[in-house]
Order: structure tokens, then sequence, then C-alpha cells
């Protein structure tokens, strides 16, 4: 297993943010963490890329424990995320923006810049790679953050809802992205509450709600589920978009 | 004994720390911003005194309600006219902006007022009751008990009333408080009021005991920051405290170490403080 | 074109400067002295009132004033024997910044082509502008800096009018022998000074002369100026019960230290200031009720309604609507001393009139302080200075001391306030 | 290709102030040509990590008093040269610098400035106290040269061409900064902390190493002030307008920007020199004023500093320099 989570909870004083949740990620698999708005899979998600800590249990990436490790840890060890609200470099150019990726594998800036250039390529970037990143709207940004992150060279990419807000056209973009990524033989763990998104990228899902994880398996199955159809039709599956736990 | 009198004075002092902090501490609470002006607002606030006793002939309590009036005036003309603009730019221009702003507030009142000291003629507030063998002078007395007063009246407005609950919830959730109706620049135009006014009446309750020129304001702009760092940005229950720490402890540093230690003691304990506990005594974690 | 702005922008600020100092350049056969005082900052209120004196000064040299008496230059309009050349004073503000006091010293020397400079009140801005002063050969004034060493330096160019730590010092040991000789209880003093370079090079020197003189000092607190709370200090001072408190403090500190200790109920036999505070024209009005009796260090007294000192005191009043204070009055009489030695000068040229002031011999008549007379050294320090001690009487300061000069009887223990 | 009109404004930049000094020959001009230098210095210096890291230091007077007190202290203890004490300075701002920054760094925004001038005032306040450097009153240089390696030089023109020299050296220093990828981590710091670190960008330890950097420029700034000045002071060394100034001038300018803290002095140096020229005599308050006027003035419209209004006007050629 390339990525393993036992019995992580998080908790805020009282509240349990996620309780006793369990995820074990295959080298080569696209996972997807699926659920309400607030039922805790973006707090897991956080503790798995390391931007928390969790209370109790233990997270292992490639056999090493990462249950306390900095997230910087992480994105040497090959784990990159996304953020659910873009976190581009504001003012930076989009090359700049993706050489700080760059810079983890290859110090000296003209190697950067190359590793950068090709990403960007990859990325579809190479028509704005000299604005500045800000000018990018929002899909723009949300491929940025990915090619940013595709430039630590990453053995597992987490995508924090990268794929929510976009139009019909951009989606199918976007998914041929991640697509293209997969290919490259990157692992992929996605978070997204739209269940079209995941049937028809992630090969295994996991569902979450209040904090519980309460399905896993095949998207197709666990769609079927009947306590996901209530979590998703009780507490309304099309809220706005909530503050990131 | 001895003790027990030093002890009382640094606290009638910390008191007003409190009051002119709690001003300060509102604004950074709210809107994240540090003003570098604030202890301008103090001293002018004592001018504005000075005004209303020569001119007008008011007692303690005239002269405390115009110097918060007029600061208030102030606190709202400076933030429709420049801090709102800056309100959203870089940290830096916002530290320009107040920082200029100080040095503008300064130099009219040098202009207008001269360089010289003055201090307020002597008014009915004088002399030194004394409570079983501890003195104290009325002025201070008065000065501090009112100041804990409007200071807990502060933090009572901001919590009990509808004016208050508007106000923390525009420094809560901006755009929450935009959907709920609230008009968030009319509300920070208030803070700003609040703010300078009670650094206003906190410059009027100096003003009785203490005589001053304009370059004042640098002492009690520098004391205020470690006040509200001391008591959590935002907190005026934390100001209030802070305040009476820090008075407290001067006092106390003065008394053991000599009057050149205190402020050693003071910014010691503030950074270490920071280093411990960042948020503050009573700041929110 | 970046760059090309840039040098633009450079060449147009350099031209307003340029253009500012050719209008400044006139060709008139005046005496310029370039006067370098803090006028805004920290110590404003003392650069201001030491501006207004010496523009008095300037006055009664350049006009007739012949009911000015004995004082050098007042009876005549102008400096006699440089065909009655008037001075130009050109002042600047150094805004307690030793590195601004350097820049202005060099642009009134080369730009403004001053005659001779004077200056510059803070100790650490006349260590820099005399340097300057200096370095060009051009005479030098030190008004009113009290720290030993800004004489004494090796310095060729540079004069000091007023007494300076070490002359205040001996005086109050003076005082304090002649008042144990009369009975005086002065087993120990207390020492309370702020904490700047004024403070502490004036309590250094009375601790110093204090040991030779054999006057214990049971207490010294140095404090920072800005205070806002001092009864700390006033319930160490009465836990220690000395004879004599000496304070060395600027004005709002003077003030509080007076008031504090009258609402605290403490009363020392004696309570000495130290000038500066005690002489700004706010300390009278602020403790007048709780400080009775508190001596004071001058060398100024305002004299009786006719005298010479008064006459002067009034064109200041006139000025400012404030009677003259110490310091002010000891910047305003270097300023005579300076122009004395340029009138004996009888020239511009720098090397005469340095030559004058070290053969400045001005006698205790044709003073307006209390000086035994202005001498210079080979430092350059003026070696006749001396001062009086003066005592707070109802609402306005007497001479007391020494009692050739008094004017009123002294009184031991002071009165201090209400309470 | 992209190198000769990037680096044409620099050469020009550099004539002009190489030149300077033969159109303006006064001691006076002189004098505030090197108090411009020396407050773009300054600036520069803390430019590295308030600005392009965006840690918003006000107590970076710490470093230079620490640097401005090194050589006169040598000069006083043991009569070296003040030269000596350079090193000293250095050494001890680099200390003071990784003390703090350990710490402080854990810190963000206000809490972080709120910090560095506690630091700063402890320092200034206790250096008034302690005898051995002089407590209050200070310390001087050598009062005439013994020889030229005191640096106590009679004209202007060699500290010029000093200072001219430490501020190339900053300046290309800083220019190959921005190019390197430390520069590009501070940036990232800079505007998204959590986002760099999320990329395995070490953010503790590049803003620990920014402020040394900064301390030790900063530190050597203090020293060429105490030796050209010859006199330092706890409130010329430590006190918080010597921070604010390379607070305002950096962000006058333009924070974060190679020529920013450069520009900042060019306006800011000559405003105040002009002001007090104008006004100081008059004893008004006048000078300062304006001085604040023009502050308020351009934070209220200029936010991002003069610099951003030359972008403005020339996007293109910004473009080409800085997205490159």
């Amino acid at each position: 297993m390339l990525l393993e989570a036992h019995a992580v909870s998080k908790s805020f004083g009282d509240f349990f943010a996620v309780r006793d949740a369990n995820l074990s990620v295959g080298e080569g698999e696209i996972v997807g963490l699926i659920g309400p708005n607030g039922a805790g899979k973006s707090t897991f998600f956080n503790c798995l890329a390391g931007d928390a800590v969790p209370t109790s249990g233990k997270i292992i990436f490639d056999g090493q424990d990462m249950t306390k490790a900095p997230p910087e840890a992480h994105a040497r060890l090959g784990i990159g995320r996304t953020f659910q609200v873009p976190a581009t470099f504001e003012g930076m150019s989009v090359i700049d923006n993706v050489m700080v990726g760059a810079f983890l594998r290859h110090p000296h800036q003209g190697d950067a810049r190359d590793h950068a250039s090709r990403i960007i390529e990859l990325t579809g970037l190479k028509a704005q790679m000299d604005l500045a990143a800000h000018s990018l709207g929002t899909p723009g940004r949300k491929r940025l953050e990915i090619a940013r992150v595709l430039a630590t060279n990453p053995r597992l990419m987490l995508l924090d809802e990268s794929l929510a807000g976009l139009t019909p056209t951009e989606l199918q973009e976007a998914i041929r992205l991640v697509r293209k990524i997969h290919e490259m033989g990157i692992t992929i763990v996605i978070v997204e509450h739209i269940m079209e998104v995941i049937m028809t990228l992630a090969g295994r899902v996991l569902a979450f709600n209040q904090g519980h994880v309460i399905a896993s398996g095949r998207p197709e199955d666990v769609v079927k589920d009947e306590a996901v159809i209530e979590a998703y039709l009780g507490r309304g599956s099309h809220r706005v978009r909530r503050r990131s736990a | 004994m001895l003790l027990l009198q030093v002890i009382v004075g640094g606290l009638l002092l910390g008191a007003i720390y409190a009051l002119f902090s709690s001003g300060l501490t509102l604004i950074w609470g709210m809107m994240n911003f540090i003003n570098f002006a604030h202890g301008e607002f103090v001293m002018l606030g004592m001018y504005v005194s000075l005004l209303v006793v020569m001119y007008l002939g008011g007692g303690p309590a005239a002269f405390g309600f115009g110097a918060a009036f007029a600061l208030f005036v102030l606190g709202v003309v400076v933030y429709l006219s420049l801090i709102r603009y800056v309100l959203r730019g870089p940290m830096l221009a916002q530290i320009l902006s107040t920082f200029g702003l100080a040095l503008l507030l300064r130099y009219t009142a040098f202009w207008i007022f001269s360089a010289n000291f003055v201090s307020l003629p002597q008014t009915s507030l004088s002399g030194t009751i004394n409570v079983g063998g501890i003195l104290m002078p009325i002025p201070q007395l008065v000065a501090g008990v009112i100041a804990i007063l409007l200071t807990i009246g502060l933090h009572l407005m901001l919590t009990c009333t509808t004016i208050g609950s508007q106000l923390l919830a525009v420094s809560e959730d901006r755009g929450a408080a935009m959907l709920m109706g609230i008009k968030p620049d009319r509300m920070q135009a208030l803070a700003w009021g609040l703010s300078a006014g009670a650094a206003g009446i906190a410059g009027a309750l100096m003003a009785i005991a203490y005589p001053w020129s304009p370059s004042v304001g640098e002492t009690f702009g520098l004391t205020a920051f470690v006040v509200v760092a001391l008591g959590g940005f935002g907190s005026v229950p934390g100001a209030l405290f802070a305040g009476l720490i820090v008075g407290l402890i001067q006092a106390l540093s003065a008394f053991w170490f000599g009057p050149i230690y205190k402020d050693i003691v003071v910014y010691a304990l503030f950074v270490a403080l920071l280093w411990l506990r960042p948020q503050g005594l009573m700041g929110k974690a | 074109m970046k760059g090309f702005r840039v040098l633009k922008a450079v060449a147009a600020a350099a031209t307003a400067f340029t253009f500012y100092a050719a209008a400044q350049t006139n060709a008139a056969e005046s005496v310029k002295i370039g006067i370098i005082w803090p006028l805004t900052g920290n110590a404003a209120a003392a650069g201001q009132a030491s501006k207004a004196a010496a523009e008095v000064a300037a006055d009664i040299v350049n006009n007739a004033h012949p009911e000015l008496g004995d004082l050098p230059l007042a009876k005549t309009a102008g400096l006699p024997n440089m065909g009655g050349a008037k001075l130009e004073l050109i002042f600047v503000d150094h805004q307690g910044n030793p590195s601004l006091a350097q820049q202005l010293a060099t642009r009134l020397i080369t730009q403004d082509k001053v005659h001779v400079l004077m200056g510059a009140y803070q100790s650490s801005c006349s260590f820099t502008a005399t340097a300057v002063a200096e370095r060009y050969g051009i005479p030098f004034m030190v008004g009113e800096s009290a720290a030993g060493n800004i004489t004494g330096r090796g310095f060729k160019w540079v004069f000091r009018g007023t007494p300076i730590a070490s002359d205040y010092a001996r005086t109050y040991m003076r005082f304090f022998a002649d008042m144990k000789k009369q009975g005086k209880k002065i087993d120990s003093i207390a020492i309370v000074n702020e904490n700047t370079d004024y403070g502490t090079s004036v309590a250094d020197a009375i601790v110093e002369e204090a040991k030779k003189a054999n006057v214990p000092v049971a207490l010294r607190i140095p404090y920072s100026a800005s205070s806002t709370d001092v009864s700390a200090q006033i319930l160490q001072l009465k836990e220690k019960n000395p004879d004599v408190v000496i304070f060395i403090s600027y004005t709002a500190d003077s003030i509080l230290y007076m008031k504090s200790m009258n609402n605290l109920q403490y009363k020392p036999p004696m309570v000495i200031g130290d000038d500066t505070g005690f002489s700004d024209p706010s300390f009278i009005p602020a403790v007048a009720d709780a400080a009775q009796g508190a001596m004071n260090r001058s060398a100024w007294a305002i004299g009786k309604p006719g005298s010479t000192t008064y006459k002067i005191n009034e064109m200041y009043k006139a000025k400012t609507g404030r009677d003259l204070d110490d310091t002010s009055a000891r910047n305003m009489q270097s300023f005579f001393a300076l122009a004395d030695a340029i009138n004996r000068a009888g020239s511009t040229d720098p090397e005469k009139i340095r030559e004058a002031l070290t053969k400045t011999d001005l006698k205790p008549e044709q003073l307006m302080m209390g000086y035994q007379g202005v001498k210079f050294d080979e430092t350059g320090q003026n070696i006749l200075a001396a001062t009086y001690l003066i005592q707070l009487h109802d609402k306005s300061y007497e001479l007391v001391w020494p009692d050739n000069a008094a004017t009123a009887k002294l009184q031991w223990p002071m009165t201090g306030g209400k309470n | 290709m992209n190198k000769i009109p990037a680096l044409s404004p620099t050469v020009l930049l550099a004539v002009a102030l190489l030149i300077y000094p033969l159109i303006f020959s006064g001691a006076f001009y002189l004098d505030v040509g090197v108090t411009f230098l020396l407050a773009a210095i300054s600036a520069s210096a803390w430019n590295i990590v308030g600005g392009y890291a965006g840690q918003v230091s006000v107590g970076h007077a710490m470093f230079f008093g620490l640097g401005a007190y090194a050589p006169l202290l040598c000069y006083k203890l043991y009569g070296w040269t003040p030269m000596a004490g350079i090193p000293f300075g250095i050494a001890a701002s680099v200390a003071l610098a990784i003390l703090i920054g350990i710490p402080t760094f854990r810190l963000t925004g206000h809490y972080f400035s709120m910090a560095t001038i506690a630091v700063a005032e402890l320092i200034r306040i206790y250096f008034g106290t302690w005898d051995l450097v002089g407590a209050a009153i200070g310390l001087q240089g050598p009062a005439t040269a013994r020889g030229w390696w005191d640096l106590t030089f009679r004209s202007e023109l060699p500290y010029y061409y000093i200072f001219l020299t430490v501020l190339a050296v900053l300046l290309s220093f800083t220019y190959l900064m921005e190019r390197h990828r430390f520069g590009y981590y501070l940036r990232a710091i800079k505007v998204g902390e959590r986002a760099a670190r999320s990329l395995g960008v070490p953010v503790q330890q590049t803003k620990i190493r920014a402020l040394v950097l900064s301390a030790m420029f900063t530190s050597v700034a203090g020293s060429l002030y105490s030796v050209k000045t010859g006199f330092i002071d706890p409130e010329s060394g430590f006190g918080i307008l010597v921070s604010v100034q390379m607070v305002i001038i950096a962000a006058l300018g333009g924070a974060g920007r190679l020529y920013g803290p450069l520009i900042g002095a060019l306006i800011l140096i000559p405003l105040q020199t002009a002001t007090n020229t104008w006004f100081g005599g008059g004893g008004t308050g006048l000078t300062f004023i304006v001085y604040g006027g023009i502050i308020v003035l351009i934070a209220r419209y200029e936010p991002g500093g003069i610099y951003d209004l030359w972008e403005q006007i020339s996007p293109r050629r910004w473009r080409r320099k800085h997205a490159s």
C-alpha cells in the first residue's frame, strides 16, 4: 500500500470532525472521498496532507509514519496537494508559481525553469505562462495549482475539490488532465462532492457523513448505498460551499 | 505597607492604560489593523480638555465629554477619509498611512499649541485621601475608577447591545454581516469613532494629573501596543486585564529594580508571552 | 527609460536645492551666525525658547539699546569695530538627530557660508556638529550642552560659554558645606536623574564630587523622562529619607515628581532641582501649591525692575509672552560672548574670530548672567562660569545663594505643599 | 536578449549615482547623497525580509544599532580602527537574528511586527543603562583620523563612494537572490505560507535565512552610519524611528522590488532635506506636517509604492522584465 490511514480521528474540543477513519490507497489507484458539506472529508484530507495533525490514529506513506510530519515533509516524500480555494501565489507569474514547485527537485534555476515549462505545456497553460497568477480565472488557477504540485514530482496527489465550480466544458478538460496525470503513474486521492466526477474518475470511493466513514467500495456500489443516499438527500447536496475546517 | 502603596499606584495607572488600549484593541481585533496614531489621539484628547477648560470654563465632566466627542468625530473622519481606502491594501500601506497620520497630528498640534509643556489649571479634583494608611491622590483615583468603568461599559456595549453585536458580526465575518443587512463601512466608522473617543477620554483623564506637550503620544502608543498584544487583539476584557497588569508590573519593577528597568521588564515579559502564548492572555486561540 | 527618469528626478531635486541655496546667499555686509537647535522633536520647547532668546540678543546687538548699561554691544547699533555690521542669524532644526546636526553644520558652513556656528542643545548633536566645525575651521559656540567631554577633545574651534556638569556638582557641594557650617543637617543626599545624556552627565558629576566632599549619596534613581507614574520612586525616597534630594529632570517629569510627592505626603528637608525642568516656565504655575521652598540652580535672575536683566526679560516677554528661563538665558549669554569676540576680531575671518574668542575676558558687570566672567581656557571651556541657587517663594524664584548675591533669605527646610 | 533591456535602466542609474559627486561637489550635497545612500542601503537590507519574505519587522534598528555600536566600541576599548568592529557587528546581528528568529517566526502578521518592536526597544533601553557602551551618552569615534584606516575623512567624497560600493554589492546580491531558488521561496512565503509549505518549501528555515541576511546588511549599514557620523547613542542606533524609516522608505518605493527601496530613498531623503531646509528654521513643525502628509497621500493613493505606479505607466516593459 502506498498510503494507509488507521483509525484517524480529529477533534476540536468536544467536536469530532473525523472519527476512526481508515483508508488504504494502492500505487496507481484513484480514490475518491465524498460526502456532504461538513462531513469531515476535508478535515481527513488535511490530516493526510500534513496540514492538520490527527488527534489519534496513524498515517503511513510508503512505509513511513507521517502522522505528525509537517506539510513540507509530505512534499519532500512525494505527497502533493491542492487547495479547495486555490492558493496560487498571487502577483507571481504562472511560470514562477510552477517553478516554486519545481525547485523541490531542481535546485538550480535553469533546471527548474525547464522542468516548469514542461509541466506548463503538459497542463495546457502555455499561453498564459507569463501572466500574473491573479489574472487567471478560477479554472485557470485550479489548473495552475495542479501544475505547481505536479512540478514537485509527486507519487501521490491529493486533489481538494479541484474540479468544483467549473463549467461542463471546463470540467471535461479537467477530467482529461486528471486522467493524464494518472497515466503518468501518479496515485490520486480526490475530494469531491459532485458524484458524477467521482463516478467517472475514481476506482474506489469512501463516503463520509458526520465524521464517520459510512460506506466504501466501488463508486457504482457506494452511490446505491442507503446511508449515502440519505446523507446526501437529508443534508442537501448543493449547499453553498462551506469553509474548510 | 509601602508595597501596597506601590501596588495601588500601579493599578490606578494601569486603569488608564486599559482605557486607551481598549480603543486600540477594538479596531485591531475588528479590522486587523495597527493604528500607529493611537497615542496621538490620546494627546489630542489632552489638548481638547485644555481648550474646554480655558475657553468654556468647563469642569472635569465637561472636558471629559468634550474630549470624547471631539475625538469620536475625528475617529470617524479619519476612517472615512483615509482608513477605509487602505484597509484592504497591503499591510505596509496600513503602517505607512497611520504612521504618516501620527506625524501629521502630532505636528499640527505642535504648530497650534507650540512645543511648550502645558497642564490643566488646578481643578476641584485635588487632594489625597487616606485609606488605612494607603494614600490615594484624588485625581488619579477618580481617573482610574472612571477608566475602569468606561472600559467595562465599552465591553458591555459590545456584548449586550444591538450595535455591539453588529460590530462584532462585522469583525467575525464581513460578508455574512452584509447578508444580514449590516453596513460594514458604517460599523467600521463607528468602531473608529469609539476607539478614538476612548483614547480622547483617556487623554482627558491623564490631563488631570500629568503635564504634556505634543510629543507625549509616542509613549502612550507603545504602551498601548504592549497592552493590546498582552490582552489579545480584539479583547476588551483582555485589554482591561492587561492594562492593569502592565501598570502593576511597571510600578513593582520600578520599586524593586529601579525605574529605568520597568520598561525592560514589561517588554521582556511581553516578548516571552508572545512566544509562549501568541494569542495573548485572553485572545481567541 | 526608467533610469533616465531617475536621473531626471535627481537632477530636479538637486536643482531645487541649488536655487534655494542661491536665494540664501546674499552679499550683505552682515556677519552670519548659523544656529543649530532642536526646533522640533522631544527637546523642541527648549530649542524654541532659545531661538527667541537668540533673536532678542541679536536685536540688542543690531540696534541701539543704551538703556542696557554695560552689556557689550548694546549701546551701539551693530558691531562698532566693523562699521556697524549687523548680525544675521540663520536657524536650522536638527530635530535631536546627531547625524542631521552634522549635515546641517556642513550646510551652514558650505552653502550658507556662515562665519560662526552656535548650538546644539543635546550633547549628542553638539558632539557631531562641533566635529564638522573643527574640520572646516569655523568657530563653534556651544551654548548649552552639559556633557563634559564636548570640550577637551583637543578641538581648536570649539568654545563653551556655559558651565558644565562638574561645575554644577561643585556648586552643590559648596552650598552643602555652607549649610553644614550654619548647622543644617546634611548627612545624606539622593539623586534622581532622567537617564539621557543630560541627566546622566550631571548625576555622574554629582556622585563624583560628593565622594570628594564626603557627602554620602544614599540613593541614586535614574528614570526615563517619559514616565507617567513616579510613585514607586517617591516611596523609595521616603524609605531612605535623605536630607536633600537633587532632581535632574525635564519638564513633565519634574512637575510630576513635585505633584506626586505632595500627594504621597513626602517632604524631604530640601529639594534641589538642577535647572532644565525646574526652570521651564510651566513649572511654577503647575507646582506652586506643591513645592514651596524647592531650590533650583540658575545663573539667571530677572532682577529688580529697572535692572539690565529685568529689561532683557521684558524684551523677551514681549516676544514670547513668557519669562526668560535659565537655559535660554545661558544660550543668550553665550551669544553675547560670541558677538563680543566677533566685534573685537573686527573681521569675519574665522581665524581672527577664533583668536578673539581665546582672548575673551568679560567682567561680571558686562554679563546678564551670574557668572564671574567669561574667559575660555585652552580647551575652549569658560572657566568663570558659575551658577546661583534660587528658591521658590510663593509664585516666583528668589536668589538665595550665594549670600553676597542673595535677594531673599533661604528657607530651610522647605515648606512644600498643602498636604 | 532579455538582459540588455532589463539592464539599461540599471546602467543609467549606476552612471547617475557615480557622477553625482562630480556634478554636485558641494559638501552639503555630498552629505545629502551619503544620507540617501545610507537610507537606500538600510531599506534594501530590510527589504530582504520585510519586502521579499513579507515579514514586516518594525524593529530592524536592533541590527542597525549593533552594527553601529561595534566599530566605536572597538575604538573605545582597544583603540582599534573602527573598521575592525564591522565583523563583530555582523556576528552579533546574525546571532541576534537567529536567536529571535526561531521563536518569533512562529508568529504571523502583526504579532511578528510587535515582537520586533519590543525586542528593539528592549535593547535600546538596555544600552541606555550599560556603562560599557557609554550608557545614555553614547560612544564617539576618533576626533581626528590617525590614518586612512580610521575612515575619518575630512571630505564626504570617500564616504560617498564607500557607501555606493556597499549599495552596489547589496543590490547585486538581491538581484541574484531574486533569481535563485531562495528568492522564489521568499516570494512564495510572502503570498501563501500554507501553499508554500505544501510544495515543500522549508518555510521556517527560509525565513530565518532571510532575517540573517537582512540583519547582516542592516548591521553593515549601522556600521557605516557610526563610522561616518563618528558618534552613536541609544536613540540614533536603536530608536524606533530608525526602524520605521526603513519600513517607510521600502514601502514608499515598493517593498519586495529590487529598486523599490532605492526609489523610496530617492523620494524621501530629498523630501526630508527640502522640507527641513525650507521650513526647519521656522520651527513651526511644518517639516513634519508636509512629510507626514505626503506619506499619508502615498499610502492612500499608491498603496503598492511608487514602483507600482511605474508598472502602470509602462506595463509592457515590466511584464517582460518580471515575468521572464
